[in-house]
């Protein structure tokens, strides 16, 4: 089917948001250009069990213009891969605290598959190529997240 | 050109962003020539594997040149998702 | 990590819904059972831009009773296959227009994988396993949509 | 024992459920007995391989035993998702 031109929104914000709120502005946005399917995922600020006291905040630093361009040129990417509809992506900055929503992409497409694919993809980009860092606190102090090997290891699924 | 610092390389430079007048031909000058300056930079730069560089906004290397470049930003791997 | 046991939500319902609606309920209750990470999938009418006039409705049938053992059986299978928190599905029947939801599932985990790969399963399961069957009606007529080979055909992924 | 049929099986056959006498001992058996009744019957049984069986709620295959089965369902390939 021929989709209406992909619109893309890119929202980057420290004020805290309900995935569902976007979910219904998202849906009949979807629907009105052609889509049979909607995709979105959300990631949570996860407790630290093994810390004293849990995790007490997250904060994620980010690059203020180079993250809005990472993040509208990965979004575009998906597009030029797979036969989309709109393609939503929200990223917190900020102080955050465990059960939080971080992020939020949403992905619509005529059949089911394309959507999957670029939201899987929108994530694996998301997560290497866009400038963000997340520091946790706890009772026993502060620490930067390290990233992971197998982070970087997903890009090449897309090659 | 404006050198701007993230997450523990701002925090190990002790500024998020400075302002530096450089001829440096590279990237790879430019670390060398903030290295030179004081540990607290040496120590940022030690071990290159762990940073990421941006050039103008846009990911690069540090072999990239920097010729025309307004803004250079230093960081280690991004943690986003 | 131990995510609380699954609670499965299963819905079969002639009433439309609005999927955010319903992930803003989902994502609090994925957070406190553990989950970084949640995925909804929303399927839509499609119009049927060939059809004179476009699709006026879409009715769908069902067998009541067996829809719900049998959503509930696929919401097992995917909780004893990977990590989850809460899983949701709503399937709508009866009469509905093109754009509106037909149906959700939403998954979560701790990590993304694992959600990402139950949702695609429950929709592979959905849709050739449970006892729903969709009529399209047009200026021309109606008819009976008709189940694709490739349906059938994508369970072989997960056995 | 309850026959149910839905979509266009329900349709040609006029009904979506009746209630049947039978001693059939398998899915097959009931098929026969029920295609032999009358044309309606027939014609939405004649191609089995367009068609599917859930014995008392849950998919099965026409080979199934009766013995004890309180509901049988006739339907084509679904569609739902």
């Amino acid at each position: 089917m021929a989709m209406a031109a992909p619109e893309i929104d890119i929202r980057v914000q420290d004020a805290a948001f309900d995935p569902g709120a976007l979910l219904s502005q998202f849906t009949p946005h979807a629907a009105r250009a052609g889509a049979g399917a909607v995709i979105s995922f959300t990631g949570l600020v996860r407790d630290l069990p093994g810390a004293t006291g849990g995790l007490s905040r997250m904060v994620i630093e980010h690059y203020p213009g180079m993250t809005e361009k990472a993040l509208h040129d990965i979004a575009q990417q998906a597009s030029s891969r797979w036969s989309l509809g709109p393609v939503l992506i929200l990223h917190r900055f900020g102080a955050l605290t465990p059960e939080q929503p971080i992020m939020m992409v949403a992905t619509a497409s005529a059949h089911r598959a394309d959507a999957f694919l670029a939201a899987d993809f929108l994530m694996d980009y998301l997560k290497s190529r866009a400038p963000f860092w997340k520091k946790e606190f706890t009772a026993d102090g502060a620490a930067w997240v390290a990233a992971k090997d197998s982070d970087e290891d997903a890009l090449s699924r897309w090659r | 050109m404006d050198v701007l610092y993230f997450a523990w390389v701002r925090e190990r430079i002790g500024l998020p962003k400075e302002r530096v007048d450089t001829s440096a031909a590279t990237v790879m000058d430019l670390v060398r020539e903030l290295s030179a300056r004081e540990d607290r930079y040496a120590l940022a730069f030690s071990d290159l594997s762990a940073l990421r560089v941006a050039v103008d906004q846009e990911l690069s290397d540090f072999d990239a040149p920097l010729g025309g470049v307004r803004e250079v930003a230093f960081f280690p791997p991004m943690t986003g998702g």
